[in-house]
């Protein structure tokens, strides 16, 4: 505990750690995020990868970033900006330079800020800082590489090895200035890296040494302190979105008793769910790498005729590939989850930058009328709700179900408490030797319950119920193939009604905030953490404001709409052009009051921006 | 092979017939394969609730209507994939693929080539008409160079795949062919893939009277097909002609079609039929013997070699994995995974 | 000419030959619309095919029918209903059973209507007519097969070849109703089976004994003269909107000076596209029919990179496949066209059947925002001008073309004076060397035009300016790659604007009808011809109203806001759920008009439902 | 070949290559790929501005930015496609297609298979380095049977394609192979793609230093190369060894590796290589040998017959037309078709 140095108490941290992609940023950033949530901090993170090619060491595209936020609580989402950097290397100082603080400490290597990485980094002149007029922040200039060798001499390892524990020489340093016990780094590490015992007492000896420095010179940097919070009972772990919605899946599966089965195609940010599912053979899952997402998804249709709880995940590109044989789901009336990580686009975009663009692709990337459910999730835990609730209603209403997840929430991660399976709601798909009341014979692959219009299904195996089912329009009544006008345009109904029904099985929408403010603000999926603590602060500065967040895009939760009118004026917010916007002035023409703020730059909402954008909309611009 | 293990009750072949009106056009050789299926699967005897039937898009791909077993006519070119998917998902059925060569060698040419590579115990029978049929009448990767259709109207300028070639290019494991009216050595070859583990390919030369009438009558009519065609058999003598009075010789790296007692050559000369070698080099020139090179078409069962099946693999592989790992509810799990810490 | 029989001047007249696939109903059909139009009557028509397999002989998913529209004027679309069917089988009588006006004649053939033809067609007893309750008509029962066959005799035809001449007997009648000269009939015989003289003079001989036959009993019936009508000077010929959509992009290649390349995947009912392009060798067309879809587009858009006025050709379930290839066309601002003939869906539908349910697709189906032109051909002839018109943009615009056509217009032929291709605006597609202001050296790949925002077309094989281009965002000055999320934010929002400044090239909105009705009917895409007589019938019933058709739906025309604000009631009318009205919801929220009429099945609009409706509409429900 | 016709000004290596800053892993072996991409193009002399070079995604699809022609970066999988449409609307280009295994072989396997099949004039270079690198370390399908990757936590359960075989499979004309560390012969062999009209297809063993580390080890590396590769050279023995001491001979169906001068082979029993035979089995046999079979590993060109490329045919095919019809303009021809009627 560090003792002559200045501690101060805070509500709220943000620090970012960046330096180049062999520097293992993401490594240090990781475990601050565990080690945090593991002493009693909330905790939300962003992993900001470089487009996914290694580029040449110390340059302006190699830089890797990983932000953490901690605190005390309401830490809602990873910050807008940073109270401590980590800069491994002037590229690392420069891309970061923008979100630094006022009075933010950034503690950089001395050892790789020399001429030549100056001018790797395109800097013109030998102050940096300087140059980037950082003159409102507390550089701390620490000879980590020098030390970390040092550290290490006689450890046995190589040089390039020793090389590699520069950064938990770095992280000593920053538990040093949060206060944070090495006990839990160590017993990460050691797990980490179980099979490699010599890497794991030169981790510690690098991490204890760099703490160890900070105490002794107690830099010229005040320390903070954040204390750990009560939270509810129980064991937790920290999970990122990809994660998290892997687990859903699983614990469906589980819920229904079904195989889970995945047909998928590698990637980014989607592919650690692919990566996640196939270790998972120990609960029988079934995953299997395809040649290409058409075949991730059609693999997957299927399974799901074949009787598994069958899902498929990408992201954009993936997704528009996958548009015809989503259609054939709709029309077979298949169970299927569909996870769609958005990232930027369009074509290939930004492969490792987030934004909110494929929902109308979801909606509406399809020939002919054909009607699915259409979620979103809010937050990396929100991610295993989701994949949960929407593999329920895949499999309990016979349809298709995109998720829309995000590259933010994906990689982003959260502390999580572990969940009771007998906390969550049953499963029951429509079997038809259990729900079909009359004899085998009689049943046709179409008939539907009266109510839910949902068609009972009949799984390959079942002796009694065989049946065909294809992409060409069917009789009502009979299943069988037809091109009957008045039969295509109920078929088309039908479909539709079956879709809109499901509004009476989900919640009704929520409202947080001010319950007689004028301004609403809407949200969906993976912006929930900035939107929310932009409320907060909203109110904080005394307005009234309301809030309310979509999980359910089609159909809206069956209050929308009067929800919606309740408010003079409805502020949209989202990454796109203006999608859920322009969705639900379509779905409520007589709605005229929604103010579109929308945001397309790769990069997560900044609270601040909103705050004063908000305020502005509220003020009658 | 689990979907189908001997039961005591026997099914006809009616039992596999489904209600569904046939609406192929008359005359059109789909009938037949259609007919072979079902005295196939009766011979089989597997369980109609227990067969799964999986077809893309095209004239060929309307055959699951036709079947009492579970069918899927999903969209173009993807039946293996979906097939893999059913497989995969539950390997106790037997599953069987109705696809064409529009269906799986153009849209479909990169599921068809990967089930094969992967060794999915799927048996794929492949309507080869060398037309698309139901889009009426333009060429597919299977007409021959210079092939005048609608959409060719001045002949292609592309040479054809050929089944067995690509199959084999893929690492195929079974390979057979048929022709639609010769029922006999159909329903033998399709017995025959549903029997081998892994992806089995039948290629049945198939007329469309509408679109490409005649275009296999070079073997499949009566006057010709003895003398044009040879039909291949485990371990007998390659031997062909009205009389089987020819046969199959080796002579350097290619092979020669000879008549026994002519021109030196007896009927120890002849090669022997082993389906079942690695090696795969002889199944390739009997698979591409072409009359316009003086040797008879292959007929029957060209190549059948066991390996594991994918699916078979990943059952193995799953049972492995869970007998390593003490069995845990989905909570303990994640209890017992790292970073798990407690609030008090 | 007909002497003794009653004869009624008529306006317009609707004629059906429906009969069996092989019956030659669509040849009977085509020659009679093509001696009509010859003789100088309006025409439209409307092929209804059966589903794409051939069905068992007789049975009634295996009738073929082709419907024809004559009059002397406004002959807007192929008519609800008909005066005149033939029907060549019990089948074809069931099927169109509804379909028949009060007291409209139904030829029939006497020898195909025994009792096991009756069976095929599912009847129960041996009256059809009574059994289908047909009491307001008048049948007209000819022993056309036997006929056929003495008039053949001797002939040297196999009974085969004579029974195909049925249907030239039953023409025949029909010409002698409708009193057309059969010497056009005759030319039309012979340039059509020029190659077979045997042929040709069997059928002439049928179709002139039909003739007489009509003449000598003349029958019951009274017959009809519809004359003809003074058209502009001209030369004529008849086409379908597939041929009129293929000649648009020869013309439009011709006029740029370009090579036309299309690849193509053959799909019902967009093939006749590819098909007729291929046999445009003689044009030096390259027109390649690809392995998919996907190779389709993708060969096109090489090609557009490599210079060539590309297109690609296709229906829904082909679009779904081009989604992610179109994102590619939008990120790197190539021109191409793009073709979707809509059918019925979702997934396969109903391959043969017609409906506007594409249009969320194809402004949507895509990751990411990627905004292109998405325009409607309003009826075959339209289709050429709408092709013409899509090259024009894609070319002068660098940006991809999502035309619509659907199957009726495709299908459906009507008149076509022969253009004259001086009569058609330039088109100067912008190339690098011809247009850019400065060295070479300074050229980047996405420098832009700043009045157009159209960046320039550098086509390989020019010296001094190699370029890339790719998927990924670059950076807006130099083309580099680039994830900076100021410049993302910069280039989504260029590509969004150089979209709709496309507005400001295209003409404004025109309205039909009354200037001062208050409401307002909208349509687009190939519903004009139903759309054009339901106005004028709504007209003839006195009621005010005034009628417009988008042809340009992304970017909507300059005046469509104001336009559409001018009327207190809005009717979109469109063959599927509402996606047109839902698009001009979201795009002009203070518009709180709009009525939907939509109707999906698979079917042209009927005017009388549609004249029903809207005056329900109109009068507030 | 028109794109690369005799020229008198010569190019550098240097000219081709662009001002873009090369972004590959230290070490990757992507780079000596582009090296030689570079030299191959000089040594052509095609002009800069005549050639262009189209890839997918990947790692190795990043290579048109670092090329001074006309270049583009497509989506994964469909470079084939868009070369077909490259080299068809303008075949005075020399068109170049740089992929991955995953690129060309996963989800672009049925381009690949129809490129190759047309035999459109275009050359791929296919960087095999058996994963996918730029999503960070999936399986590939050339990956071996039980490969671990962070997609197949177990090992695989499927056989790998194998890029000769597939390439064989869809009728390729042209195949060679070639090592990345052996600058030398890739340049060779990207000549002789070049120039060999159709669709060539060279396969580049390239090593990916972050995800698969030395997995061509065995035979890249100095000490063993000598001994576990043979580089073919066209009309020349295939001998092999540090000092040529061995060679490779013909046992029945099989090749074999022998040291000359024992167990009785002499010089003359060796093989001398033919790639222009139209038969494949010889360089269907040379393709596949592998160390584990106790063979060397085939480098060089293995496979170049020449055939008219589709590009070419569909030229002639469009001139003949032409000559055969009168030239007329777009009105002319509609005026001269049926079903014309005046309206005076
Ligand atoms: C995505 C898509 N593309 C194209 C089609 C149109 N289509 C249907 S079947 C077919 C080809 C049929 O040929 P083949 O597979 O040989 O079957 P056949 O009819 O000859 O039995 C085509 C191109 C389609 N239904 N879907
Ligand atoms: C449609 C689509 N699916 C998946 C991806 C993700 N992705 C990019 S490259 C790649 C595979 C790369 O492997 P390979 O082609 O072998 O190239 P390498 O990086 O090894 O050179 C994948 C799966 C994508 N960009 N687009
Ligand atoms: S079109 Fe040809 S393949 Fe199709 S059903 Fe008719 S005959 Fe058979
Ligand atoms: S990840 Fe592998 S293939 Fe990609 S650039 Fe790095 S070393 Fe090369
Ligand atoms: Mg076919
Ligand atoms: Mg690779």
């Amino acid at each position: 505990m560090p003792t002559n140095a200045v501690v101060t108490d805070i509500k709220q941290v943000t620090i970012r750690f960046s330096g180049d992609s062999g520097d293992g940023m993401q490594l240090s950033g990781t475990l601050f995020s565990t080690l945090s949530a593991i002493f009693g901090n909330e905790i939300a993170t962003f992993p900001d990868f470089p487009a996914e090619i290694r580029a040449p060491q110390g340059s302006l595209h190699g830089v890797s970033g990983f932000q953490v936020r901690i605190g005390a609580k309401d830490v809602y989402n990873s910050g807008d900006k940073t109270d401590v950097l980590v800069a491994m290397n002037p590229a690392a100082l420069k891309v970061n330079a923008s979100y630094l603080k006022k009075g933010s400490i950034v503690l950089f290597d001395t050892d790789s800020f020399q001429k030549k990485d100056l001018d790797k980094a395109l800097f013109q002149t030998q102050d940096p800082f300087e140059e980037l007029n950082l003159d409102h922040i507390q550089p701390v200039g620490v000879a980590i590489t020098s030390m970390t060798k040092s550290s290490l001499e006689g450890s046995g390892l190589e040089n390039k090895e020793m090389l590699r524990c520069k950064n938990m020489f770095a992280l000593g340093i920053v538990c040093w200035l949060f206060n944070r016990p090495l006990e839990i780094a160590d017993k990460l590490l050691e797990q980490k890296f179980a099979k490699r015992p010599k890497i794991v007492i030169a981790n510690i000896k690098a991490l204890t040494d760099g703490y160890n420095y900070g105490n002794n010179i107690h830099l010229t940097a005040s320390t903070y302190r954040i204390e750990p919070v009560e939270a509810t009972k129980g064991f937790y772990t920290d999970v990122n979105g990809n994660t998290a919605t892997a687990y859903g899946l699983i614990a469906a599966a589980e819920k229904a008793g079904l195989q889970l089965f995945l047909g998928s195609y590698p990637i980014t940010p989607a592919t650690d769910i692919l990566q996640e599912l196939a270790k998972r053979k120990d609960f029988g899952v079934k995953a299997l790498q395809m040649e290409d997402e058409i075949a991730g998804i059609t693999s997957s249709i299927g399974a799901a005729f074949a009787g598994c709880l069958a899902a498929t995940s990408t992201s954009g590109p993936g997704l528009a590939l996958k548009s015809e044989a989503l259609g054939l789901a709709v029309m077979t009336e298949l169970p299927l989850v569909v996870i769609d990580v958005q990232r930027s686009g369009p074509s290939t975009g930004m492969p490792t930058k987030s934004e909110q663009t494929d929902l109308n692709q979801a909606l509406y990337g399809r020939n002919g009328e054909s009607p699915l459910v259409v979620m979103a999730a809010a937050s990396p835990t929100d991610c295993f709700e989701s994949a949960f609730t929407a593999a329920k209603i895949a499999l309990e209403h016979m349809t298709p179900v995109i998720l829309l997840s995000d590259g933010y929430i994906a990689n982003g991660s959260s502390a999580w408490k572990i969940p009771e399976l007998e906390d969550y709601p049953e499963i029951n798909p429509p079997y038809v030797q259990n729900h079909f009341n009359a004899e085998a014979g009689e049943w046709k692959p179409y008939l539907r319950n009266d109510d839910t219009l949902v068609r009972y299904w009949g799984i390959p195996g079942t002796p009694n119920y065989m049946h065909r089912i294809g992409g060409l329009e069917k009789d009502l009544v009979t299943g069988v193939i037809s091109s009957n006008p008045e039969n295509h345009q109920r078929m088309i109904n039908i479909r539709q009604q079956k879709i809109d029904n499901i509004a009476r099985f989900i919640p009704e929408q929520q409202v947080l905030g001010d319950p007689d403010a004028d301004t609403l603000i809407v949200g969906w999926g993976g912006t929930q953490g900035h939107l929310m603590e932009t409320l907060l602060r909203l109110r904080d500065n005394g307005k009234k404001v309301a809030y309310t967040h979509f999980r359910h895009i089609s159909p809206l939760p069956a209050n929308s709409h009067e929800l919606l009118q309740r408010y003079s004026k409805v502020i949209v917010a989202e990454q796109n052009n203006g999608q859920f916007a322009d969705y639900l002035n379509g779905k409520y023409p007589d709605l005229n009051s929604i103010c579109k703020y929308n945001k397309v730059e790769g990069q997560p909402f900044k609270v601040s921006e909103m705050v004063e954008a908000f305020t502005q909309m509220m003020e009658g611009k | 092979m689990e979907a189908t293990e001997i039961k005591y009750q026997k099914y006809l072949a009616k039992d596999y017939k489904s209600e569904n009106a046939v609406r192929w056009c008359p005359g059109c050789g789909d009938y037949a394969i259609l007919t072979c299926l079902h005295k196939a699967l009766a011979e089989l005897n597997v369980d109609p609730h227990n067969t799964a039937v999986i077809s893309g898009i095209g004239c060929s791909s309307r055959l699951p209507y036709y079947m009492n077993t579970y069918g899927f006519h999903s969209i173009h070119g993807r039946a293996a994939a979906i097939a893999t998917g059913v497989k995969v998902a539950n390997p106790a059925l037997s599953v069987w693929v109705a696809t064409g060569d529009g269906d799986s060698l153009a849209i479909g040419g990169n599921h068809f080539i990967h089930a094969v590579r992967r060794n999915v115990d799927i048996n794929i029978i492949l309507f080869n008409n060398k037309i698309y049929g139901l889009t009426k009448g333009q060429y597919s990767p299977t007409s021959s160079r210079g092939f005048v259709s609608k959409s060719s109207p001045y002949g292609t300028v592309e040479d054809p795949f050929r089944p067995a070639e690509l199959t084999f290019g893929a690492r195929g494991t079974f390979f057979a062919r048929a022709i639609d009216v010769d029922m006999k050595t159909q329903v033998e070859v399709m017995v025959e893939a549903a029997r081998h583990k892994g992806a089995s390919v039948v290629e049945v030369l198939q007329n469309c009277v509408i679109f490409n009438d005649g275009i296999h009558n070079k073997i499949s009519d009566r006057t010709w097909k003895a003398d044009n065609t040879i039909t291949l058999r485990q371990g007998e003598k390659m031997l062909f002609g009205k009389e089987n009075e020819k046969g199959l010789v080796l002579e350097g790296w290619n092979l020669k079609a000879v008549t026994i007692g002519e021109e030196g050559y007896s009927l120890d000369d002849v090669l022997v039929h082993d389906a079942t070698t690695k090696d795969n080099t002889l199944h390739m020139k009997l698979a591409l013997m072409d009359i316009a090179d003086d040797l008879p078409v292959a007929l029957g069962v060209i190549r059948s070699v066991d390996t594991p099946s994918y699916d078979s693999d990943y059952e193995r592989q799953i049972a492995e994995v869970q007998q390593r790992t003490p069995k845990k509810s989905f909570t303990e799990f994640l209890l017992s995974s790292s970073n798990v810490w407690e609030v008090k």
